[in-house]
């Protein structure tokens, strides 16, 4: 069974989006996942790296965390901050809902994170940040029998 | 830049082309450039053609969304075309093909605006 | 002035290498590399995390650590590890030294992160680690007056 | 995996065609592949082609040179073709072009084999 291990430490710039995106996907396809598994987890890595610059660290200066654990064919990602942290984990979660009408968010990121893996959880602390887990098993490696 | 946005007058329309990633970092190019054309210019419509659109997070759906709200306001309508299969499910769980129709090519959309 | 920092820390597996190469790369293509200079990064970040990888750890479990940071149109990436650590750095920088020639090594890896960067600095002390620090300032971007 | 390695035989010559990239991972594959050949069949000779090598770093050069000191133990020769800039580079600094040739393309090399 395959075991690894990628930790990602980085300044919450918007330039850093696509290079988490680009991170993650890299250590990922080890796992083989079609196109669309792999497109999946980049855009769940967008939003939460996205919200954590926005929404954690309010454009203040602040690094980002990526982990990634591969079991066999799962592959678990948190993704941190150490940012303002969720009031309402609940009313966060909801479809459509933003705390930022004004710039223009659209309130999708964590519907999307829900429908593009299989688990989510998330855990927050008012001033001291959030933490998003995500969790997938790439299928795609498993039906070919690799 | 990851992120090139070409803008072509045609009619009273005016068409979007998105080409490379569209997220939080480069959602601003698309505000920008295309808020200076709606706002230098009498445009009824506006069709977002996504064909080379490689990305596209829920930020790019803000930035679309923002865009029609503009748009609509103004009595103009806006539509959609040539999406890639993760581009579709990220516009079909926001449920924003109920208000924005999507058509298969640059073409076909511009036929339905009146425009050809 | 562009300034941005990464962290990544990673097991050490050789699957990791390419996964090493492709986020150094990522993280470093924001100041518009050419292809040249692009390849050049890969193979020094495959050069140095194989060697910590193989010298360092020797088989045996350890975690990489990689970081790079941007000042302006200059990159310092940092290769860490906390393996064996090397005796005679004079004579480990030499073209063709190789101290595992049963694992068909060329020796040729320092002699290639010499000629590929700008400015090269090993630190090492047995039994604690190797750190191998390469500088490299970016200039394809400024011919062209980004 | 990221590397593909393709084996012909060409008359007396083994021609290995790799495509992908040829790092510490990837070496062990060209290893195992080639040695096989090599101790299976008398060939002579061998042509390493490179033109869909997309990277190649020293642990590429070391799996070469380690199949080079094979085959010409047993009086053969080798050599290599359709390299790209970057992966020249690397066989130039280490001296490896003074002892192996370098061809433009696989047709060349064969010629200069002796085997077309
Ligand atoms: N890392 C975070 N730190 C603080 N607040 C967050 C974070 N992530 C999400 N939120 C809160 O949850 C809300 C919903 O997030 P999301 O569904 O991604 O939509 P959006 O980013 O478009 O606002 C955000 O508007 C914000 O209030
Ligand atoms: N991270 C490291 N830890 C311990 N020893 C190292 C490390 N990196 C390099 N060395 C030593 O330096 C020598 C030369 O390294 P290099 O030029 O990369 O050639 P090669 O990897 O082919 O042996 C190695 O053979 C090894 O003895």
């Amino acid at each position: 069974m395959m075991e690894n291990f990628m930790r990602l430490e980085f300044s919450g710039l918007s330039a850093n989006e696509s290079f988490a995106r680009v991170a993650v996907a890299a250590f990922v396809s080890q796992l083989d996942p079609d196109l669309e598994e792999l497109t999946e987890i980049k855009t769940v890595v967008s939003e939460a790296v996205t919200n954590a610059i926005i929404h954690g660290y309010e454009g203040q200066a602040g690094n980002v965390v990526v982990i990634c654990r591969i079991e066999g064919q799962t592959v678990e990602i948190m993704i941190e901050d150490q940012g303002q942290g969720i009031a309402d984990i609940e009313q966060a979660r909801q479809p459509l809902f933003t705390s930022k009408p004004e710039l223009e968010r659209s309130g999708m990121g964590f519907t999307i994170m829900e429908n593009f893996m299989d688990d989510i959880e998330i855990k927050s602390e008012l001033g001291r940040g959030t933490t998003v887990r995500l969790v997938k098993t790439i299928r795609s490696a498993q039906v070919l029998g690799h | 830049m990851s992120l090139q946005v070409e803008t072509q007058k045609i009619g009273t329309t005016l068409v979007v082309r998105l080409n490379g990633e569209l997220d939080h970092h480069t959602a601003e190019l698309v505000r920008q450039q295309v808020d200076q054309e709606l706002d230098g210019d009498v445009f009824k419509n506006m069709i977002v053609s996504m064909e080379r659109l490689e990305f596209m997070d829920s930020s790019g759906l803000g930035v679309i969304l923002g865009r029609y709200k503009k748009v609509s306001q103004h009595g103009g309508k806006m539509a959609l075309c040539a999406v890639t299969d993760s581009v579709r499910k990220i516009f079909e769980l926001s449920g924003v093909l109920k208000i924005l129709p999507l058509y298969d090519s640059e073409a076909r959309a511009l036929t339905e605006m009146g425009e050809a």
